[in-house]
């Protein structure tokens, strides 16, 4: 069998999978934004964004633009039947709340006791925190989308984080280029895996230690 | 305070005059320190040096790749940079509109953000106090107003700009569209009661009125 | 939670429902107790005996001169009360609603209401600390919504229910006029998200609907 | 001159002649909600009601009342134009934020210190704070306006309140019957007399110790 990372919309496919019907789900800026690209088929899933949109529609079409109606990347997106505005500190009582069921959110580092790290990188005095940390707390669930190592192939699945912390002890799955990973209390479950490779062989790109799940199973592509 | 996340919502006709005003050491609450959109963006107060402090969510770019002006100057130590959580930032900006002393808020708990702060665990769960964030003037941008200073926003321009209208002492707000007699907006869709709006000016059409943005920063 | 301030906003209807289900050893969460607006007031329930605990803002009547049925119970130890300032009781249940562990509100430094409860001194201002309050339900009245659950409220219908739709785990809530598909409300005039509302009823014209109330009681 | 008490339509307008231009005015229920009945001329005074009325009209004449709109006593008024309707939690935004610039109460008693009791009498259980205590902390500036004794003729302006406080030391000025009263570091300053009182009567049915005003003089009854 090839062996064939995952590429992003892979990645961000099998966990908008995991979605159910009725959800608010809050995707974080970059990867986890191809989240929403999936065709929910009967599941109605309600995106929530930020700066005050709730249950909003897919990227305007070029030169269908709205000026005023972005989502929290500052794309422009479109309404769909039901889409409420509410403001800014009304949009994080959403978030902190507990009203969203769950935030995809892309990081640094993800550590087998549940922190992740995503708003500093090493040497830098300033740092990008946006919602993340509000959405880590209140969100019922907190997955990460993430590349498995950094460009020089270093780990980014720790035992503990490096960097400074957004959360503690909030992630419970994690979806890679190499596989999909639940956090329980034990720390990493391999649940699937990148065609083409062994838990070993991501064992080895893997700091922390890796549980194999006994329903280890190839990467899913298509809901269940 | 200015008002504005991404371009919707940007008071960037108010910035602009306050940058050919030139007033220095401002300190300024914004979620992020903007320069790219148009000329008048609150970055630019930056740049030029009008600024002593920033109080944001975001002190650097999404991608760590990229190196910002901000970062930049921030690096160079030429302002200080106040950096919060964008909910706990909407949060203290509300305890500072409604009277609120401090509240406990589980964000930012076992982080650098926590740090020196007291801690208090309510049922179990621990929280971090955080104080209001008040400020002297506001600057934010809406859609129709009258004029009384009732105010609606469109779509995401709303964001900040009503909890920035209530935490500061002074509120100008630039209009889009229209400034009406008072009685034309219907009582019950107002988001901004005119009572915390001190000034309200209409602005042009673009692009004179900096209220569209080059389509081709979608993908930033 | 029973919304509603005076006549306007309250769920009468489902009220109407609870008393003749007979659900017994309620918390009931109210601005007031009333009971003489309709056969389907909060306070009914009281006279009923459903009620184990009211957390109120007004346990007594506002004339000294009265006596309610409420207090009449009250002094014969039949409930608990509690009770609330209503700017601490509405914040109390947005902090349920916003995750916030508690705050410090200036509101009853002084009085009884403050007697065992933290304070704290910020910026010479003496605060007292008050927690969240939740519900597991809440009844509600709007005027339109959408089988979403968007609502919008009419004039001062809207008062607590905006913030009991989100202080509790399951809300419902009755229509006094219309139900339509989703997209028939504009998305920036919607006063309740649906995200927060997990019931809609249409209620029945007046006077079965009881959404008029007898016009001599004004004087009240 | 005829010795008169002064009727509570006259004790408010008094107050009411005091509301500067643009003023947001809260007006407790019961007797304050007479101040709603002065003209204000071409002051533009600003009614705000706890239940989320920003800036409202007068009463609703009989048969145009419309069943949705009431204020703080429950009582059908009317729109202006520029009224703006909050929901409760911003009502008390505006309140306890300090945007009121006066609230008119009614209370039971009133002390020299500024404190002032109006929630729960003697031998009672229960209580009606309502929003008193937050707009007593709130507004810039908290009036009140009462009959000067009890209904058995006990003084009702005091050197320290016998019943449960409303608010401790935020009183700055009291209109009864028998006259217009500043608090001051000094306790109460008589300003105003009801027609045909002297102030040595006044002072014979008030506990605390009246301070008499070097401007002393009659109650005042038109604007100035």
């Amino acid at each position: 069998m090839e062996k064939q990372p995952l590429d992003r919309q892979t990645i961000c496919n099998r966990l908008a999978m995991e979605f159910e019907n009725d959800w608010v789900v809050n995707l974080g800026i970059g990867m986890p934004t191809l989240c929403a690209n999936v065709p929910f088929g009967d599941r109605d899933i309600i995106l929530q964004s930020e700066n005050g949109l709730v249950g909003y529609g897919p990227l305007a079409k070029e030169g269908e633009e709205n000026k005023n109606l972005v989502d929290a990347g500052a794309q422009y997106v479109t309404t769909r039947p039901g889409t409420a505005i509410v403001h800014h500190v009304d949009s994080f009582t959403i978030i902190r709340g507990g009203y969203v069921e769950v935030t995809v959110l892309g990081a640094y580092e993800v550590a087998e006791n549940g922190d992740f790290a995503s708003w500093k990188t090493a040497g830098r005095k300033g740092g990008g925190i946006g919602g993340a940390m509000d959405l880590a707390v209140g969100a019922k669930r907190v997955w990460i989308t993430m590349a498995h190592t950094t460009r020089d192939g270093k780990p980014r699945l720790l035992k503990r984080c490096n960097l400074p912390l957004t959360a503690v002890g909030v992630v419970s799955m994690v979806a890679t280029d190499y596989g999909l990973f639940e956090i329980t209390s034990g720390g990493f479950v391999l649940k699937e895996f990148a065609p083409g490779y062994t838990p070993e062989e991501i064992q080895e790109i893997t700091e922390a230690t890796l549980t194999i799940s006994p329903d280890l199973r190839k990467f899913q592509t298509r809901n269940k | 305070m200015l008002g504005g996340f991404g371009p919707p919502g940007m008071p960037q006709n108010l910035t602009g005059a306050l940058l050919r005003r030139g007033v220095k050491d401002l300190t300024v609450i914004v979620n992020r320190l903007d320069s790219s959109w148009s000329a008048a963006d609150p970055g630019k107060l930056l740049e030029r040096g009008f600024v002593r402090k920033v109080c944001c969510a975001f002190s650097a770019s999404p991608h760590p790749s990229q190196v910002t002006e901000f970062e930049r100057l921030h690096e160079a130590g030429l302002f200080e940079a106040e950096l919060i959580p964008q909910g706990t930032m909407v949060e203290r900006m509300r305890a500072a509109a409604a009277g609120i002393g401090a509240f406990y808020t589980p964000t930012g708990v076992g982080t650098e953000i926590a740090e020196g702060k007291e801690h208090k665990v309510i049922n179990g769960r621990t929280y971090i106090l955080e104080y209001p964030l008040p400020a002297d003037y506001a600057f934010i941008r809406a859609t129709r107003a009258d004029t009384f200073g009732n105010l609606q926003y469109h779509m995401t321009q709303r964001n900040f700009n009503p909890v920035m209208a209530m935490a500061s002492k002074n509120t100008f707000a630039e209009i889009e569209e229209s400034i009406e007699e008072p009685g034309c907006l219907d009582p019950d869709h107002i988001h901004t009661p005119g009572i915390f709006i001190d000034r309200i000016v209409k602005i042009p059409p673009p692009p004179e009125g900096l209220w569209t943005f080059p389509s081709e920063r979608r993908d930033r």
